[in-house]
């Protein structure tokens, strides 16, 4: 695999040094902070229809800030990211269907 | 040379005993704990199977009444759990264990003291599981669990729920153990298009327990709080649904077969091409096709459910896709066949297990096929007809390809050879063993026998009476059969035939080493230049093009010079089995809601972690000082 | 050894005519199969899956015979032979066009199969057309109950159905009466008939069966429901459109009372009040025309003796087992009354009120 | 390939929690209106909730930098950090008692419904997760101090700070999923 990582992080060991300064990762909370405030506004003010849509983008948006940035896989070997991504992947794949199966194509009459 | 490399302090001090039981209990050699994981399934292979005897002697006859109806749903529970839990999954794992090292070039896995910590917890796993007997009785809601008959108490499935997760710990463990030890310690040269296809079938199994274990996990300890706390996850009358449950067994279930065959699917493909001295035919096929079967494999659960509550949409989709899953099997099949076509076919007693494999198991394929056929899986589902079918691949499939393993293997473990003769007769009459007791069922089921039923209903009439007698009598055979193995195992451990490093002619790097292995297993590790590496050592092609073999002392590695060279190996630890022994008060607390128990058992388990992490190091550990830690394997050979 | 050969020969193919004997009748017997055998399809609903079946078996014979033969000749034809040179075999890699032959052609073969595999999918889930009888269909530990709402008739184990008639079942599980609560996933199953669907607590499945010939058909629930799942049995009795009608025509007339004084006055006295002991009327039925029926715990006794197997249709229903019955029903069929509720207590009746409850049962019947 | 064994480890680790987690969201959203007619999601107080997920999120922040102060080998910082983010989580972890106290009280009892089961088990199995975090957190902190731990060690603290973000992202899925989106879309 080590064949198709990226060419500018050749040696994983090596790239502590290219992390982001601490002031990069206060700016990245910030942003975190606001993009919540505008979930929680969500329950304050009605946004209509696009309410669910905007809370799910917002929840990838801080979502993939944290895991590429605090756990660093924007940096690291793409390898952590190929296996976070297949649990990922395999977790709403297979259980998006199970709530389609249930919900729509079953006799489930609660 | 793999002995202690720091001192000893007070208890803090590791144990360095090199033989006795205590080399035994605190090992973390991978290849010591291989022999663990094989001797304890041997035990519960024997008990697995004596329930089967119960269960065979109980319907050899209509309406007999050997057992009662209580014992009767206890065995069969527990026959299914131990053949599956206690004795497929951990043979495999013992195959993982012994050889994934060895096949790679690795002096051990990545982990050592996390790979003692899963025996030490499949162990005790098994001892929980099989307390339940004396404790008031053993689970007796079938190995699927299922739902709202598992939540209620007279099922006692409390144990099921705790112990099958205790084991979901310990493979899940392994899983990622494996895992790592595959991506990150290949020899120098060994890219993944080298890896011998056993290798490749093991990393592809530990992926699939690594995403499959966590939907059980899920749904076992949702049924804990049902049964325990009173929650009310499957509980109809407040709205719960019992599909649920169903969904996320088969989500685990279903990847859990191919979990039970693709080992056995990479052993057969070991040994087939060293029996017919030719190389496996299309390599990549096969190893596409095993990586295929693992992810198609999680699209396919529901067909477990075709008769339950879901609908016609579902039923369709994954009918097809069940039906899909028989491509990439097919690639495999034909591929070993031809991997015999115009060889020199010899047959030794692995050889012969592993040609059984590829008929037998084709055999319980096809009949996979026809459960496909929904509308007429309403009138397989739940009889003997599948019982038939799942016969025919766990043990025809599975269990024959890992027995060949044993002959395979044995020699390179022992330093013996397993006598053929015995051998022989072993696998003419488990073939003929298997197949009356099997062959039968199909029959039986389709005339309408259901399964898991306590007495053989003689209304039945009786031509299914006189299957089931044969089936009975069949069992017979196969008790001959396994006791002529035990004997074969035995004797050849205390006075078998010397085997010398390589009795096979085989192709893998496992075969450069000695026989038995050194526990640092390579005197140098080895660099790969080829798939089939040791094979290209001895073999080479002459002026003519034709293939000889190459004057000994080619053989030899090319980086010698590492003679009295200091290797590490990781040190032995009490840590792991200390540590695990807290599954007891935990595993009871949760059965028991005792909280008293619970808390003990956690505190347990965590003192024992600090003891592990504050056991002083030694190099080649799993925890090994971050300077001190080079980087091993493919990495190195790649850049 | 060597010089009498013959003997040992001679045996030998005896003992293969035996096998090959034994092997063919098994399979003829199998043919001309049993009352409960997937393999003869008595109706509609078990034919179209049958016809579906046989081809798949086929195909799946023929894989099996060439897969099976390739091994064979593999074995035979290319065995190291004793004049071997030690040489090793050409070694060959693979062959790429063979492997997309082995590829594409089982590929084919399934999309051709998982046509009419999908039809016969919704076919066999969607409502049937024309007059269609309507039962509902309530498993129990360790029991069926049936319900026809059309008659406003409760019965137990045995479904009577006119013939040539399509069947929609309306399937729940339930153990409490029809308290979902307890309830456990059964599958109902009538081989001849339909294949199985199951019956699941708190939901409600279909199944479509009809049959085309009168006959007693047999069946069991074949999800696995706990202790006495092997003795919950089901019987379908297909019977002419007028016999049903006739049969109809007895379950909707109420149950006689016994005349005064009668021994099987005294057992439907016991069977409404056993002195503290819980009565039988606490669980079961027997509508003497007055109140409403409706769903009880046990089954509906009102005209018990209309059937003719009791206990799950794992016994006779006659004199003498319907005594044992009520002395000690888990000698008959193990419940669970004691630690679960389920099932059919043991009420420790003397002889006299054994005598006297039986003498009552006796008399539920329509045609008596 | 060359890589940390114990971060490949820990990486394939977490790809398998996805689907843990997953498995108990699944049941929470099957089970959101089987109430068995007690309380449903109007319990929830989402102004608290939003606090304690603040809170949460930002012990990432502190997270990152304690790892960030162990690479340059400046211990006593990553400590200072360390202890920020465990005693953050500590108030997450308060707050979640808290609230289950006060749901409890208004009729939320785990035996009651489904969707209570549901509720409780799996913010449970994340409260658990986030404790098992502040035991790893409070250990790295001893173990610095008792110079188990070294400068270069700071692979170590990155493990920890792997785990602690992988709960802490899970906890965004949840207050979305869980809290908000039901919140709007129910009532
Ligand atoms: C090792 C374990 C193992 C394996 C490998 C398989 C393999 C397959 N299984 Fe099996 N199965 C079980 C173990 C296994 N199964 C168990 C334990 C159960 C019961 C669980 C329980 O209820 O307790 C079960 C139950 C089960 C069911 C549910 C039955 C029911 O309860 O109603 C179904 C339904 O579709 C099914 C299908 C299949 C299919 C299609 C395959 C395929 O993978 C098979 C593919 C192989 C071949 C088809 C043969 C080779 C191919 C060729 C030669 C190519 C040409 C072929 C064609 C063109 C057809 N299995
Ligand atoms: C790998 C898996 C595996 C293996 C190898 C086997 C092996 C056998 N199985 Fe079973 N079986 C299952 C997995 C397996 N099984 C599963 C998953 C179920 C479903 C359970 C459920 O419904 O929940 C099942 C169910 C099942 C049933 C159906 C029960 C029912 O539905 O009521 C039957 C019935 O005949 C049966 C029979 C057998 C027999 C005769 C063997 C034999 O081949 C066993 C051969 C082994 C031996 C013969 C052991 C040898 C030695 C001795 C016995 C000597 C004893 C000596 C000492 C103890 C010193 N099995
Ligand atoms: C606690 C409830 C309960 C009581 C009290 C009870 N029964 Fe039952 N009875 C049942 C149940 C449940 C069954 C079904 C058992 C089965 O087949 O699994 C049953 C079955 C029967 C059957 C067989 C019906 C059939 O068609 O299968 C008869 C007859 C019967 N009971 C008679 C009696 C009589 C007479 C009494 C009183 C002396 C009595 N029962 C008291 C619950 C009860
Ligand atoms: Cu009801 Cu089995
Ligand atoms: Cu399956």
């Amino acid at each position: 695999m080590s064949s198709t990582q990226a060419p500018e992080h050749t040696d994983p060991a090596e790239d502590h040094g290219n992390h982001p300064t601490p002031r990069k990762y206060v700016h990245i909370a910030i942003v975190l902070a606001v993009l919540t405030a505008l979930e929680v506004s969500t329950y304050f003010f009605d946004f209509g229809v696009i309410a669910i849509p905007l809370l799910i983008v917002l929840m990838i948006v801080k979502f993939l800030y944290v895991a590429g940035w605090f756990m660093h896989l924007k940096f690291d070997s793409r390898t952590y990211s190929r296996l976070m991504y297949t649990g990922l992947f395999f977790a709403l794949g297979l259980y998006i269907l199970v709530v389609v199966i249930t919900l729509f194509d079953s006799a489930w009459t609660p | 040379m793999a002995s202690s490399t720091v001192e000893t302090k007070g208890f803090k001090g590791r144990p360095k005993g090199e033989s006795g039981l205590s080399a035994w209990i605190t090992t973390t050699d991978h290849k010591k704990i291989g022999i663990m994981y094989f001797v304890t399934v041997l035990v519960f292979f024997f008990l697995g199977g004596a329930e089967s005897g119960v269960i065979r002697a109980q319907l050899a006859q209509a309406e007999m009444d050997l057992v009662t109806a209580e014992i009767y749903n206890q065995v069969f529970t527990m026959h299914g759990i131990t053949m599956v839990f206690l004795v497929v999954m951990p043979l495999s794992a013992a195959f993982f264990n012994y050889l994934v090292p060895l096949m790679i070039g690795a002096r051990d896995v990545a982990f050592p003291r996390l790979n003692a910590f899963s025996y030490w917890v499949y162990l005790f796993g098994g001892i929980f599981l099989y307390s339940s007997f004396f404790l008031g009785g053993a689970p007796s809601g079938g190995w699927t669990g299922y739902a709202p008959l598992a939540s209620d108490a007279v099922s006692n499935m409390a144990f099921y729920a705790v112990g099958l997760n205790i084991l979901g710990v310990s493979s899940l463990a392994a899983a990622v153990n494996f895992i790592v030890t595959i991506l990150n310690m290949r020899a120098p040269g060994m890219t993944f298009m080298r890896m011998p296809v056993f290798v490749w079938m093991s990393l592809v199994t530990n992926f699939l327990l690594l995403f499959a274990l966590p939907p059980i996990a899920v749904a076992l300890f949702m049924l804990n709080a049902d049964t325990v706390v009173g929650a009310q996850f499957f509980e109809p009358a407040s709205g719960g649904d019992p599909i649920l449950w169903q969904h996320l067994f088969w989500l685990f279930g279903h990847p859990e077969v191919y979990i039970m065959i693709l080992p056995a699917m990479g052993i057969v493909s070991e040994i087939l091409p060293t029996g017919s001295r030719k190389p496996l035919f299309g390599y990549a096929a096969v190893v596409f096709a095993g990586a295929a079967i693992g992810f198609i494999g999680f699209g396919v659960w529901a067909h477990h459910m075709f008769t339950s509550a879901i609908g016609p949409v579902a039923r369709s989709a994954f009918a097809l896709t069940t039906m899909f899953i028989a491509v990439p099997t097919g690639i495999k099949i034909f591929n070993w066949v031809f991997t015999m076509w115009g060889g020199k076919l010899r047959f030794h007693t692995p050889m012969l297990f592993s040609i059984g494999f590829v008929s037998m198991f084709t055999i319980g394929g096809l009949s996979g096929v026809t459960h496909a056929i929904v509308p007429h899986n309403a009138q397989q589902h739940d009889t003997y007809y599948v019982v038939a079918h799942f016969h025919y691949v766990l043990f025809g499939g599975a269990l024959f390809g890992l027995i060949a393993g044993i002959y395979y293997w044995f020699p390179k473990v022992t330093g013996k050879l397993m006598d053929e003769k015995l051998g022989k007769v072993h696998f003419w009459t488990w073939l003929l063993g298997f197949n009356l007791t099997f062959g039968p069922m199909h029959m039986s089921g389709l005339l309408g026998q259901p399964r898991r039923t306590a007495v053989l209903p003689g209304e039945l009439g009786g031509t299914v009476e006189l299957y089931n007698l044969l089936s009975t009598l069949g069992v017979v055979v196969l008790i001959g059969s396994a006791l002529v193995f035990l004997f074969n195992l035995i004797r050849s451990i205390k006075a078998g035939q010397a085997a010398g490093d390589d009795p096979w002619d085989a192709r893998t790097l496992e075969w450069i080493t000695p026989s038995p292995t050194p526990s640092h297993n390579f005197d140098a590790i080895p660099t790969v230049t080829h798939r089939d590496e040791f094979w290209h050592r001895k073999y080479a092609e002459d002026d003519a093009g034709k293939v000889v073999r190459v004057p000994a002392g080619a053989s030899e590695d090319h980086d010698t010079d590492h003679e009295g060279e200091h290797i590490h190996m990781p040190d032995p630890s009490y840590w792991p089995l200390v540590q695990t022994l807290g599954v007891f008060p935990l595993g009871y607390g949760l059965v028991y809601l005792n909280f008293w128990l619970i808390g003990i058992g956690v505190l347990w388990m965590v003192i024992g972690l600090y003891g592990w992490i504050i056991e002083p190091l030694a190099e080649g550990d799993d925890d090994e000082p971050e300077d001190a830690h080079t980087p091993t394997g493919a990495a190195a050979a790649a850049h | 050894m060597r010089e009498n050969p013959r003997p040992q020969r001679t045996s030998l193919r005896r003992a293969r005519t035996i096998t090959a004997s034994v092997v063919l009748a098994s399979l003829a017997l199998s043919a001309c199969a049993g009352d409960q055998s997937a393999l003869d399809p008595a109706g509609p609903f078990a034919q179209a899956p049958h016809d579906l079946i046989i081809p798949v078996a086929i195909i799946a014979a023929v894989v099996f015979v060439l897969v099976q033969g390739l091994i064979i000749f593999s074995v035979v034809k290319f065995r190291t032979r004793r004049d071997d040179d030690g040489s090793l075999p050409v070694q060959t890699h693979g062959n790429t066009r063979l492997e997309i032959v082995w590829t594409v052609v089982p590929a084919v073969i399934l999309a051709v199969i998982a046509v009419p595999t999908v039809q016969g999918i919704f076919e066999q889930m969607g409502e049937p057309d024309g007059d269609v009888l309507t039962v509902e269909v309530i498993g129990h530990r360790w029991w069926f109950e049936y319900y026809y709402p059309d008659y406003d008739i409760y019965t137990a184990n045995e479904m009577a159905i006119p013939t040539d008639t399509p069947v929609r079942l309306e399937m729940t599980a339930a153990d409490l009466a029809r308290s979902p609560d307890q309830g456990v996933i059964h599958s109902f199953w009538v081989p001849r008939l339909a294949g199985k669907q199951d019956v699941v607590p708190g939901q409600t499945t279909y199944l479509n069966i009809e049959a085309s010939e009168p006959d007693r058909y047999l069946g069991m629930c074949a999800e696995y429901c706990g202790l006495s799942h092997a003795n919950m049995r089901i019987r379908i009795e297909a019977m002419e459109p007028a016999d049903f009608d006739a049969w109809v025509e007895g379950q909707t007339t109420p149950a006689d009372v016994p005349d005064d004084g009668t021994l099987a006055a005294d057992g439907r006295a016991l069977y409404h009040d056993l002195d503290g002991r819980q009565a039988c009327a606490t669980c079961h039925q027997v509508w003497e025309g007055e109140a409403d029926r409706a769903p009880q715990q046990g089954p509906d006794l009102t005209h018990l003796m209309s059937r003719e197997e009791f206990a799950g249709a794992i016994h006779e229903l006659d004199e003498e087992t319907l005594r044992a019955w009520l002395e000690d029903p888990n000698s008959l069929k193990p419940m669970q009354y004691e630690v679960n509720g389920i099932g059919m207590p043991d009420l420790d009746l003397t002889d006299e009120e054994l005598d006297a409850l039986v003498a009552y049962l006796l008399t539920l019947d329509p045609d008596a | 390939m060359g890589v940390d064994h114990r971060k490949l480890g820990m990486w394939a680790f977490l790809g398998s929690e996805f689907l843990f987690f997953g498995g108990f969201v699944t049941a929470y959203l099957l089970y959101l209106e089987s109430t068995a007619g007690g309380v449903g999601v109007e319990v929830f107080d989402i102004p608290f909730t939003s606090i304690s997920s603040f809170v949460l999120l930002m012990s990432s922040l502190t997270m990152v930098l304690a790892h960030h102060a162990h690479t340059r080998g400046d211990l006593r910082r990553m400590r200072l950090w360390i202890l920020a983010t465990a005693g953050q989580g500590m108030v997450f972890l308060g707050g979640q008692v808290y609230e289950f106290n006060v749901f409890y009280r208004e009729g939320l009892v785990l035996t009651d419904s489904p969707f209570a089961s549901a509720f409780y088990v799996l913010t449970g199995f994340h409260g658990v997760h986030v404790f098992i975090g502040i035991l790893m957190l409070l250990s790295i902190f001893v173990f610095s101090l008792i110079g188990k731990i070294k400068p270069n060690q700071h692979l170590k603290t990155e493990m920890i700070g792997l785990y602690w973000h992988f709960v802490d992202i899970i906890w965004v899925v949840i207050f979305t999923v869980v809290y908000l989106i039901p919140e709007i879309a129910v009532l």
